[in-house]
């Protein structure tokens, strides 16, 4: 798909089953063809994502993060969206103040109706990241162990 | 002084209440005293060096046993109580909060609307110390920012005094301390003490007091309560709360508005 | 034994010269307010005019996380591969007060007090210390109250002794000592002779050890204990920050089918320190966790392992953050 | 170590096509923990089953993977065979290899990897998964309708006739819907009101169902089986309980010139109103929003009028509760109006009508009493222009879809023109002739050879008035584009049904899904066409998308059979995912502090305090339950929890995180 030099960003996708998932199936059921960069883990709601898991991702090795769920007023459970808004507020605020890259992750509402919103909203987050680049930044820093501190200066 | 302390006698005289958590002189500062009988409060002080914030001892249940007892709680520990109250770790029965307020007259509060309205003329602001660090982190780049945590996030060893210094830390069982999965790696690392101090803000959000505790009690220097402290005075406007003022029931991050910010969502 | 004089000018060169030797060098250096030990690469880096680094140097012997050893399954076997000690590089500790410096030895005295650790064996032998007698203490020192002083060499392979010209005494006290000066022999001058002790802190004993000793003897029942920790809020920063404390965890940091384990630091002042999976704690209560962290310095140590666990640093006073201050708690117990 | 089988399925070509099978089967199978891999060409058929189900038996199997379609297909089935296998269902989980790979990427290396990639991640779950119990919970045996067209009366007596009660609400002050104001329909020709009016009266007559009429929902809380459903009941200012219909106060109500809503705007009602003669209930409502009274405090006729005292001035809306089991949404469509064509002149001119408009005006009941005649002027149209797809199937109009509908009533009008006016001249400008259905293409030929409609094919481009004619502008593409026009006295606009107003915050009530055009979407497309993604909430008619009545009444009877077969258990077997807080022997008894956050972020009011009591029954601490008949398993509780001692099964924190966690474990 793409030549073998240029960067394929690692980037994992947390969506809620109700809108997302079911529009990310769309999309299949429609044949729209978007990067395999993406891999999707489905959760019941985007109010269960732990926005530890998306720390997780980054010390791992992800280089992006999609989260998407319902719109707002269309969550199967009511509120589980704004919840999780809320939340990505805090978290985002909580994160820039301590330098981390918060264009990493992609924040999205795709409904169950938005096939093709889903794979548009893979292609363009690929392009984002590719263009940002690997997270080394971060990546590196990571795989300290005993390294900080006492040792040279991370 | 003597007033508080002639009432603080008077209280466990008369068996209104067990315990009496106060301050004393230490070997740098005043530190905390747990008056159990009339004469230990002879050691009492209260002025304005006695700024550790001895909510952290309210929820202890060892310490505190089961009969009523008293802290002598300055403006931090006052905000502190309140969110206490909030999430329901405390009961009006079982404390009785004493404080000397600005014209050096002895207060007593029993009911969380008291506290309330007492904290209430007291506005939270930086003082010089976290103005000068956070003027300079507010003048940052993002990449200078994250060298400027990661440069700090080096020097924690995962103490935890940040967590037992904070009122609002009261868990039996930590996040850090959940191993199934294990979120949160046991060894220091400056990832994962990253991840740990924004866990701490992401729990904090909407809760803390910014009483700075946590920054007081680092061995290693790490201005940490400046995160909770940003978090929160970058939050509590959007949100619409009012730090170390809580309302009684409810929570910043679990309740939502309609009309969230939401222009970061594609 | 051999006692020389260096020149302030001659310490500087043999600096460089340790540098130049390719060898690691650890000193105290003042950043963020604090100072610490950190890799320097010039004498300037290394901080004056302090009384005590935050930390102990407790982490070169005794890193605060350390990968034992690592291992990969492979379609049903497993490859070890044991940590290698041979790639810990060279090491030199400058500047080192002599109460960091008594530490290696309880340190060790726990790591091989029934098989040898060779991981903590192999960094000690990588680690020459060279350490600086003290001409100042404060109020949480107390070195001499623990068979330590100001000048104890205890630990060290070289002291030196800061004269008012700016030399100093160099005590050159073991072979890794004597390899280090070897280095730049010339400027290892013939001793002048020099008192080291009118050079030193005066600093009087607050207790007697056997005292002391023998009151926490019969002390496993006192209230004293709870008492004094009433306000411990039971945090790690003591232990930490303390140069003998050897508490640790071993934890594993598994990804997919590889991963490794790990040594890092633990305190047994946490809670879950001693807490079992049934949810039965031995150390339930913070009284208890205090009285474990005196008895095992002050008690344990000295009974199975000959050796004080306390160099009388004053560290875990100075890091509380609630004014438990040992030298005060101490005192009280050899005064009832 | 576990042992976990995975099952690769081909889908026939639809999954490898794209990706290598064989190879995912391969390295999966060389994946610690994996006991046993296939790939199959189609996993849900019989064998394919029978493989997954002598697997379990023969490797001893504690977890199945099955690399197939979306969950959201076939979840179930595999679940089934497992569980018929003896393993517990939910340690079977499938990783979606078509809807998320092979079908939106090409045959590459890439996709390959990637149905790596989902089917180890899931293989991670697996391993985490815990047996777990279904939940049982009671079932309230009685139905919601809302919508009381002929969907929702067709639902209505179906359900009340298996011998369960039903609430139909309706907002309109009768019931009847589109359908009461059709005046025939195809293919027969018979009249929609005499074959309507008799089930209306049915449902205002049936002992099982309790009609609501100018009610609309208010709120719905709860879950399938056990719903809480808000009713404003709007208040008519008229006591329904003493008024009998008389109708002397709507004789004398001063307020005449009210458009009518019944005729489509064509006629006119008063303030005090009964929509239509045969509306059920026959009693009126006074139009607030009209009525002298209510507008400046003077008037009253009414009340004077009024032999039984039934108006009722002050009334205000009341809210009931009712709880029910199931609720069925029939809430229809709307006909796009006013404005939407400039171009023909809609609104502008008084002889450009709707199709429904078209309708009245052949209504016997309608304002014309059947006769086809202008409103402009009442003469009657020797020429008249019906356009069909007016809006629909043009994505400009942003209405890309085909009403469906038009082809079958615009036949119809232009037969019933020719039938009422002799001599007329009727022209249908349409697109494609869409007449799939019993008896419809005869229909249209009919129109065509007996009626002599004339049928060209081309869009019209304008309408416009030139000396009292409607110029009407098109080209017939059947004689290669030949520029076409016509003067004519009336033009009929079909024009595109469309989501009734107010569907899409019906929908956020009811947490249904909607299309993109706000027509509430089915649970899938083929297989399950009257359920709703939210469990016990089913659709009936063209609130799902245009349809006609045959059809609207087919769905709403098979909405009807899936309530009654819901109805016919006492309990219902729930998923189990739900949140749990975790209990440990004392002393810990739960690392739940009762902080209670979880409390305050549920949705669903599903947490509960539970006191923690010594043996001497003292109080030793309050920590956090779930009742998990109110737990809907979102999680967001979980999220919140600090101490994690609240997790949701099926995504618990040990499986997301080993999910996330394969994904980048290289």
């Amino acid at each position: 798909m793409s030549s073998s030099t240029e960067f394929e960003p690692k980037i994992i996708a947390f969506v809620c089953n109700w809108c997302t998932y079911a529009g990310a199936d769309l999309t299949g059921t429609s044949r729209l063809k978007y990067a395999t960069n993406v891999k999707i883990v489905r959760f019941p709601c985007t109010g269960r994502i732990d926005f530890l898991l998306l720390l997780k991702s980054f010390a791992q090795g992800a280089d992006g993060v999609i989260v998407s769920g319902c719109h707002p007023n269309d969550c199967h459970y009511t509120s589980g969206n704004f919840h999780a808004r809320r939340r990505w507020i805090a978290f985002r605020t909580v994160l820039d103040l301590m330098g981390v890259d918060i264009r990493r992750i992609q924040y999205s509402w795709v409904s169950a109706a938005e096939g093709s919103k889903w794979a548009d909203l893979v292609n363009n987050t690929v392009a984002d990241i590719r263009a940002l680049g690997p997270y080394a930044e971060y990546q590196k820093v990571a795989e300290y162990l005993e390294k900080e501190g006492f040792d040279e200066e991370a | 002084m003597k007033k508080l302390r002639d009432r603080v006698a008077a209280l466990l005289d008369e068996g209104a209440v067990s315990l009496v958590i106060g301050y004393e002189e230490g070997t740098k500062r005043p530190r905390p005293l747990f008056c159990r009988n009339s004469e230990s409060s002879g050691k009492l002080i209260f002025d304005s060096r006695c700024f550790h914030n001895l909510a952290v001892y309210v929820t202890k249940k060892e310490l505190v046993g089961k009969e009523r007892f008293a802290v002598t709680a300055p403006i931090s520990t006052l905000r502190s109580i309140l969110q206490l109250y909030v999430e329901n770790q405390l009961s009006e029965e079982k404390l009785l909060v004493l404080t000397v307020d600005l014209n050096g007259e002895l207060r007593e509060f029993v009911t969380f609307e008291e506290i309330s309205a007492y904290v209430a003329q007291f506005e939270m602001k930086r003082g010089e110390r976290e103005q000068e660090i956070l003027s300079k982190i507010e003048g940052m780049t993002r990449e200078e920012r994250w060298k400027f945590w990661m440069g700090e996030m080096s020097h924690c060893f995962k103490c935890y005094a940040c967590r037992s210094a904070c009122p609002l830390c009261y868990c039996t069982k930590c996040v850090v301390e959940v191993n199934r999965p294990q979120w949160i790696n046991p060894w220091p690392s400056p990832i994962s003490n990253m991840e740990w101090h924004v866990n701490r803000a992401m729990h904090m959000v909407g809760r803390c007091t910014a009483c700075g505790a946590c920054g007081d009690a680092c061995p290693v220097g790490i201005p940490i309560d400046l995160i909770t402290r940003k978090m929160m005075e970058d939050l509590a406007p959007e949100f619409g709360y009012i730090p170390g003022q809580p309302a009684k029931q409810g929570n910043a991050l679990s309740s939502w508005k309609l009309d969230d910010r939401e222009q970061f969502i594609r | 034994m051999e006692t020389k004089y260096i020149s302030q000018g001659g310490m500087a060169q043999w600096f460089e010269s340790i540098i130049a030797s390719g060898k690691r060098v650890y000193a105290p250096v003042n950043s963020r307010g604090q100072v610490d030990f950190k890799l320097v690469k010039n004498l300037s880096e290394v901080a004056d005019d302090y009384i005590q680094t935050t930390q102990s140097i407790k982490a070169s012997v005794y890193p605060k996380a350390e990968v034992l050893f690592t291992y990969e399954k492979d379609h049903g076997k497993v490859n070890l591969s044991d940590f290698d000690p041979e790639t810990i590089p060279e090491t030199v500790l400058w500047k080192v007060h002599p109460c960091d410096a008594a530490g290696f030895k309880p340190l060790s005295a726990i790591f091989n007090w029934d098989s040898a650790d060779k991981l903590h064996n192999a960094h000690l032998v990588k680690t020459s210390v060279i350490s600086f007698s003290c001409a100042k203490a404060d109020q949480s020192c107390f070195c001499t109250s623990v068979n330590g002083s100001p000048g104890n060499t205890a630990g060290s392979d070289i002291q030196l002794t800061v004269l008012p010209d700016g030399g100093a005494i160099a005590e050159i006290l073991t072979p890794k000592g004597e390899a280090l000066v070897a280095l730049l022999p010339p400027v290892f001058e013939a001793e002048r002779g020099d008192k080291k002790e009118q050079y030193l802190v005066d600093l009087p004993a607050r207790f007697s050890l056997e005292e002391v000793n023998a009151k926490l003897n019969k002390a496993f029942n006192s209230t004293v204990w709870k008492e004094q920790s009433e306000r411990c809020i039971g945090c790690g920063a003591c232990a930490f920050v303390c140069p003998t404390c050897a508490c640790f965890d071993i934890q594993e940091d598994v990804h997919g089918s590889k991963g490794r384990r790990i040594r890092c630091w633990d305190a047994c002042g946490f809670a879950l320190f001693t807490l079992h999976t049934s949810g039965h704690n031995p150390r339930e209560h913070q009284s208890q966790r205090w009285r474990q962290r005196i008895l095992h310095k002050f008690s344990y140590m000295p009974d199975r392992l000959s050796v004080v666990g306390c160099t009388g640093c004053g560290r875990c006073s100075r890091a509380c953050p609630v004014d438990m201050n040992i030298l005060e708690h101490i005192t009280s117990i050899a005064k009832q | 170590m576990s042992k976990i089988g995975v099952f690769i399925c081909h889908c026939g070509e639809n999954i490898s096509a794209t990706v290598d099978v064989e190879r995912v089967a391969r390295e999966i199978g060389g994946m610690e923990g994996v006991a046993h891999a296939i790939d199959y060409k189609y996993m849900c058929s019989d064998p394919g089953q029978t493989f997954i189900k002598e697997a379990v038996k023969k490797y001893g199997l504690d977890g199945v993977v099955v690399g197939a379609c979306s969950p959201r297909m076939h979840e179930p089935t595999f679940r089934r065979a497992c569980a018929e296998a003896g393993l517990n269902p939910y340690l079977c989980e499938m990783a979606n290899l078509r809807e998320h790979c092979s079908w939106v990427h090409e045959k590459s290396e890439e996709t390959t990897e990637k149905a790596i990639d989902l089917v180890k991640m899931l293989v991670e779950k697996v391993k985490k998964d815990k047996p777990l119990e279904s939940i049982k919970v009671p079932v309230t045996k009685r139905a919601l309708v809302i919508g009381g067209g002929i969907a929702g009366i067709q639902a209505s007596l179906d359900i009340a006739n298996t011998g369960h009660k039903v609430i139909l609400i309706e907002r309109d002050p009768s019931i009847g819907g589109h359908m009461s104001q059709l005046s025939e329909t195809f293919p027969t020709l018979d009249c929609s009101q005499c074959i309507l009016t008799p089930r209306m009266v049915e449902v205002a007559q049936h002992p099982n169902i309790k009609l609501y009429t100018y009610a609309e929902l208010e709120s719905l809380e709860g879950f399938i089986g056990n719903f809480k459903a808000r009713i404003r009941l709007k208040a008519k200012s008229v006591n329904y309980s003493t008024c009998t219909g008389c109708g002397a106060c709507i004789q004398k109500c001063p307020v005449k010139k009210i458009p009518s809503e019944f005729n489509a705007g064509l006629g006119t009602r008063t303030a005090i109103y009964v929509p239509f003669p045969q509306a059920v209930p026959n009693k009126p409502v006074i139009d607030r929003v009209n009525c002298n009274y209510y507008k400046r405090g003077a008037c009253k006729i009414c009340e004077k009028t009024c032999q039984v005292g039934s108006i009722e001035w002050d009334k205000e809306d009341e809210i009931i509760t009712e709880e029910v089991g199931a609720v069925v949404l029939a809430t229809g469509f709307d006909v796009k109006g006013t404005d939407f064509f400039p171009e023909y002149g809609y609104g502008k001119y008084k002889d450009v009508l709707t199709g429904l408009q078209f309708e009245r005006l052949a209504s016997a009941s309608g304002p014309t009493f059947g006769e086809i005649r202008r409103p402009s002027d009442g003469t009657i149209p020797k020429k008249i222009v019906f356009i069909a797809c007016a809006g629909s199937r043009d994505p400009a109009k942003g209405i890309p879809y085909c009403s469906k509908i038009c082809c079958m009533y615009t036949a119809k009008h232009a037969m019933l023109y020719q039938h009422k006016v002799h001599g007329g001249e009727s022209t249908v400008f349409y697109m494609d002739i869409r007449a799939g259905g019993k008896n419809y293409e005869e229909f249209v030929r009919r129109a065509i050879e007996e009626d002599t409609v004339n049928y060209v094919r081309g869009r019209v481009a304008r309408v416009y008035e030139k000396d009292g004619k409607l110029i009407v502008k098109g080209v017939d593409t059947l004689l290669g584009g030949q520029q076409v026009e016509i003067e004519a006295d009336m033009v009929v606009l079909a024009t595109a049904g469309v989501a009734n107003c107010g569907s899409e915050q019906l929908a956020q009530k009811l947490h249904v899904s909607y299309d993109p055009y706000h027509f509430f979407a089915e649970a899938h497309p083929k297989l399950k066409p009257v359920e709703t993604n939210t469990a016990g909430i089913f659709l009936a008619g063209a609130c799902q998308a245009p349809k006609d009545i045959p059809e609207t009444v087919g769905m709403a009877s098979g909405a009807a059979v899936k309530v009654a077969a819901l109805f016919s258990n006492d309990e219902l077997v729930r998923e189990p995912i739900v949140a749990v807080v975790n209990r440990l022997a004392p002393p810990l008894y739960s690392t739940c502090v009762g902080c209670f956050m979880c409390e305050t972020a549920c949705p669903y009011n599903a947490i509960e305090h539970e006191e923690i009591k010594g043996r001497d029954g003292s109080l030793i601490r309050t920590i956090a339950r779930v009742n998990e008949g109110l737990c809907q398993g979102c999680g967001t509780c979980v999220a919140f929890c600090r101490s994690k001692s609240i997790d949701i099964q099926g995504y618990t924190n040990e499986q997301v995180y080993a999910e996330v966690m394969s994904l980048l474990n290289d």
